[in-house]
């Protein structure tokens, strides 16, 4: 049987694949950032998952404005990595598993999840941030991945309490395929950020503080988060935190905390990292 | 249902449908700049390159002026209005700046302590207040 | 206030279309067919709605393989005519209401349907026969149009379940659109029909007719149909019957059926059309 | 919560993630027949036209011979495939004829006297015993 053992928050600014692939991450700038991601690479290497399950947003590279799906499950053999307009980010491409996505698209549109099958998309730095941060710079990443992109962009996203419901709904489904896989979710994007009009910069790390304990102490209190209160409380663009929600939906119930790392800033946003294992 | 009272929070434009259907245009002129044959052509004759696409005259001027604001409240989206700014040769936090109406440097000053509070920035009513 | 006022189910196949198109409509094997669609006529040009919620399938036509949305909801001033093969069908250009299907898929979204918004779209015959079955060829068509999109092509649909919640939640979002509209919703497909295999030509009128039956009797037993049942007992595209659930659930707790025609074949399918009004 | 038994209906072939997967090739190749160009380039040399998308070759042989239900079990959806009848210039009606092996007169004739029934198609021990 196939098992979620444990689930990684992590931002996914741009600057921060930016500054590796610009042989920046020595920099004064970046130095402590890096640093702090530093246990989380050693517990993932450790861990050495088959899978990742990888939640975050296009920013508007897959998808223009034709179609702008919710929940978008990626079922390709791979993923190529989007040109955002610099050429694309030095990276390996990423391998998905389309025999595993298509068993998790079946069992979650059954359990009344309303999915959006993609069959060809590149993935952003949404995706290819985290793959860095927790794997570093390999020639190919060590383990593949199923991209399920989230709509933040155009309001309103999915509310924190249906992203939480669907990380429950993929626990189901990862735990109803036969195979045995050792499987990791990945909640990216936030924390705290504004990155546009003249608010932008804004950053709270108490509200972010509060977030990351009740992760694993009080995440029903979480899912209670509305909206508009991330966007007053932590920055429009904070909203992305819901996709941390869908990564702590799929960890069941009780959960431990093993790493925590918060740091700002990285450009103009809130950087923060949790480890939470399964228990 | 819909709390969607998000027109009270100051000094932000939520991109929702209304919004991106003002800016579907202009977004998807913003989605060319991805390419680097469309950057030198848009650069090349900025006027000439907009007129390819359906953008109202106030969408035009806005471009033409890099008035960043203004873009995002006729409906940018603030990623695809990144390309704008990177077609330029600028930085993310340049564009940031220009919106908060200081210098980059003093922008990336302010992150560097720490970023914004939200104090003051919540509510259009406490955004008076302060 | 916005108001839906009444419910369409009617099939949408293809052949339908081509003998309108094709001015065979007179001939022996159509002409039953129309006749028994003229009171559904009368009784929408008398009522008159201001706009149409037309639910429907893509027959492989906008959508390719690339992305598969479970509901995508068409947020467009206008959709084309799709050329499905042999140009597009000679019907006006559908106009759509970006206004209220914006709030639609606010209100969606945030009550927990993960809609894909779509902003350009070809229509195929799923949504056009319908219009025509209903309006006959006027230069123009009489109202707006809202389409939405369900996928019956890849396996999983959505359930039956599932559909006839998100028809209770569209009537939620009508119902809280300040404007004073008419609205009407088509459910389409269906009904028992095979149209491919060593099964093909598969016709069931007893599981039609209780369908009908129970449309206004009792459609939460509707909604227990699994979506094997629909294909061992009415063919593998029976399970399009799911979007007249959709327009079912729209409609609110109870309704009167005001008409009904049903009538074999039409190419591989058997026909249906019922009328329910809201009461 | 999956009730996936459903190859245990006989005579059908159910178009789930699998054989999605399986027939992805073969239906980017059917849907480029909507196209007027593409079908005459199919029509004048197939060969050469299917060299352009990655099928297995059991798809490829499948095609030229025009073996409907074995495209349907290779992967085709139906709605794509039957661009491939009506490139041949047959209908519908022609194609579902072929796959349930009678004459397309004989299906018009079937469909006309109310279709096949249910009875002995439910599931495959339901066939055997008819
Ligand atoms: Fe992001
Ligand atoms: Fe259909």
């Amino acid at each position: 049987m196939a098992r979620i053992v444990a689930g990684v928050g992590t931002s996914h600014t741009p600057a921060i694949g930016a500054a590796v692939d610009n042989g920046k991450a020595g920099q004064p700038y970046w130095q402590p950032l890096f640093k702090g991601y530093e246990p989380a690479k050693e517990w993932l290497a450790k861990t050495r998952p088959d899978v990742l399950i990888i939640v975050y947003n296009d920013h508007v590279n897959a998808f223009d404005f034709k179609m702008i799906p919710t929940f978008a499950l990626g079922c390709a053999e791979e993923f190529p990595i989007a040109d955002e307009g610099w050429g694309p980010r030095p990276v390996p491409v990423v391998k998905g598993y389309p025999e595993l996505a298509g068993h998790l698209v079946q069992s979650l549109v059954l359990d009344e999840f309303d999915m959006t099958i993609v069959n060809e998309m590149p993935v952003d730095h949404g995706l290819t941030v985290p793959l860095t941060l927790l794997c570093g710079s390999p020639p190919h990443w060590p383990c593949r991945v199923i991209p399920l992109a989230v709509n933040v962009v155009q309001y309103p996203a999915p509310t924190g309490r249906r992203c939480y419901h669907l990380g429950q709904a993929i626990r189901r489904a990862v735990e109803s395929w036969q195979e045995d896989l050792k499987v990791v979710v990945f909640g990216t994007g936030g924390m705290s950020h504004q990155i546009q009009g003249p608010r932008a910069g804004l950053t709270n790390p108490a509200f972010d503080k509060a977030f990351l304990d009740d992760l694993s102490r009080d995440p029903e209190r979480l899912t209670r988060i509305a909206p508009l209160e991330y966007m007053r409380e932590a920055g429009a663009e904070a909203i992305e935190l819901v996709m941390w929600l869908l990564m702590r939906g799929a960890l069941g119930p009780k959960v431990a905390e093993v790493y925590r790392f918060y740091h700002v800033p990285a450009s103009s946003t809130a950087v923060g990292n949790i480890i939470l294992e399964c228990r | 249902m819909a709390d969607d009272n998000y027109d009270d929070i100051p000094g932000t434009w939520i991109f929702d449908a209304q919004r991106a259907r003002a800016g579907y245009h202009l977004n998807q002129f913003l989605y060319t700049l991805m390419k680097e044959e469309n950057r030198k052509a848009f650069l090349a004759d900025e006027r000439a390159y907009l007129a390819g696409f359906k953008l109202t005259e106030a969408q035009r001027e806005a471009v033409l002026k890099r008035e960043w604001n203004r873009l995002l409240e006729l409906g940018a989206v603030v990623y695809a209005l990144a390309k704008l700014a990177f077609t330029d040769g600028r930085s993310y936090q340049y564009m940031a700046s220009q919106m908060t109406g200081v210098s980059e440097n003093e922008y990336v000053e302010m992150m560097l302590r720490g970023g914004r509070s939200p104090d003051g920035w919540r509510s259009k009513s406490e955004r008076e207040r302060h």
